[in-house]
């Protein structure tokens, strides 16, 4: 199990903040391949990756990061903090 | 490195959703130290650019957050000769005019002080995890990064 | 361009011998503006870098000094797109740890806001007509000017 | 008749502020050549001219500037403001 969170318009498109995912995913890829083949809002929310930003425990990283231990993934838009 | 924010050697990071003081916070920041002669602070305000603006919105990601803005300062502090750090950044329910974040750099010299709150400006904008939401006409959207944002990231 | 220094649009210059209000200054300061999203200010305090400083005491030049950064503040709003500068600067006796100075910068890019800080820095150290004389052991010693700030005016 | 002023040591070494000088001088270097030759804490104060910066009239300018309608010369060191 491990949790999945989203922020801003990846949140709106998914319709929710978090949820627990059982997965065994190699890589942050391989999740969201997973992802967009359970529903629509899903395949509409990860459409396009290069409009992603990925974090793994809430470090950054890339969408071929492994999942191997991670407790908490997150998925956004680029940062527009300052 | 620790990954709890807050108070440190000489970084202090504050992420709240309550304004805070600007006015204070510039005149507490680095007082009385007779060793730094050099303190530059930038504060970012939310523009209302067409004239419409009705509020911002900001969300950020909890725990990540001040972890991210710890390790862009400890950065800063690892590059640049400096006494002092501080970064405050707000989130939630802004109007136009209302500051939204603040650093301040304390160091010998002035250059070093100018370069290090640059950086943490650059790094801030597009490494911690902010994102603006605008409301204007009835309509909300979501602020677009810019390109430039993440090309001024180069130069470091 | 005024010779009188003082309150212009947008351009507020101020040379004293009493202390400022730091934390007022930063306060006010494009307070409320909300077509500049960018506030800069740099605050320059006397050192004690060799540990017994007794005191600092700054000359300037009467009529000319208003004039000199009043010329330097107009020559920053040329080049970079500024709502806002303000330039402090005291003359007379201080103590370490003391304030001797603020520049603040105002515009609706970071980059603006920064570089005119910088360049007013800059120019300043080196152009307006100021001297500052060190009191330490029972001596007193001019501050010798440094080629480091001369040549920092030639990336401008 | 013009004004001139020094600042700082230059100040300390001619021993006053200001005075008022009556001169035919054409440049800034006429003049200083004048006051050289007037005394020993003049020749004292502009020994060494590449320490020194003059204005004229408040604005900062070179030693061979001209001083025809000039009202006011000042000598100084390199200013250390900020």
């Amino acid at each position: 199990m491990i949790d999945v969170l989203y922020f801003a318009w990846v949140r709106e498109r998914i319709g929710l903040p978090k949820e627990k995912i059982e997965t065994s995913a190699a890589t942050v890829a391989a999740l969201v391949e997973e992802l967009k083949a359970r529903e629509e809002r899903y395949e509409a929310a990860f459409a396009d990756l290069s409009a992603l930003r990925v974090a793994v425990d809430q470090e950054l990283t890339d969408f071929d990061a492994p999942l191997a231990g991670a407790r908490e993934v997150a998925f956004f838009p680029p940062m527009t903090g300052g | 490195m620790s990954d709890q924010g807050g108070l440190r050697s000489g970084l202090r990071v504050v992420v709240q959703e309550a304004p805070f003081d600007f006015g204070a916070e510039a005149e507490r920041f680095a007082a009385g130290r007779t060793d730094l002669g050099a303190v530059v602070t930038f504060t970012g305000v939310v523009r209302d650019v067409a004239g419409g603006l009705e509020g911002m919105e900001i969300e950020h990601y909890p725990g990540m957050t001040e972890k991210a803005l710890t390790e862009i300062a400890s950065e800063a502090q690892a590059r640049w000769s400096l006494g002092e750090v501080l970064v405050i950044h707000r989130y939630g329910k802004m109007a136009a005019g209302d500051r939204i974040m603040m650093v301040a750099t304390a160091s010998a010299h002035r250059q070093h002080a100018f370069e290090a709150a640059e950086y943490l400006m650059d790094y801030l904008k597009s490494r911690a995890p902010f994102w603006k939401k605008e409301s204007a006409g009835g309509d909300q959207s979501w602020v677009a990064a810019k390109d430039e944002d993440e090309a001024a990231l180069d130069r470091w």
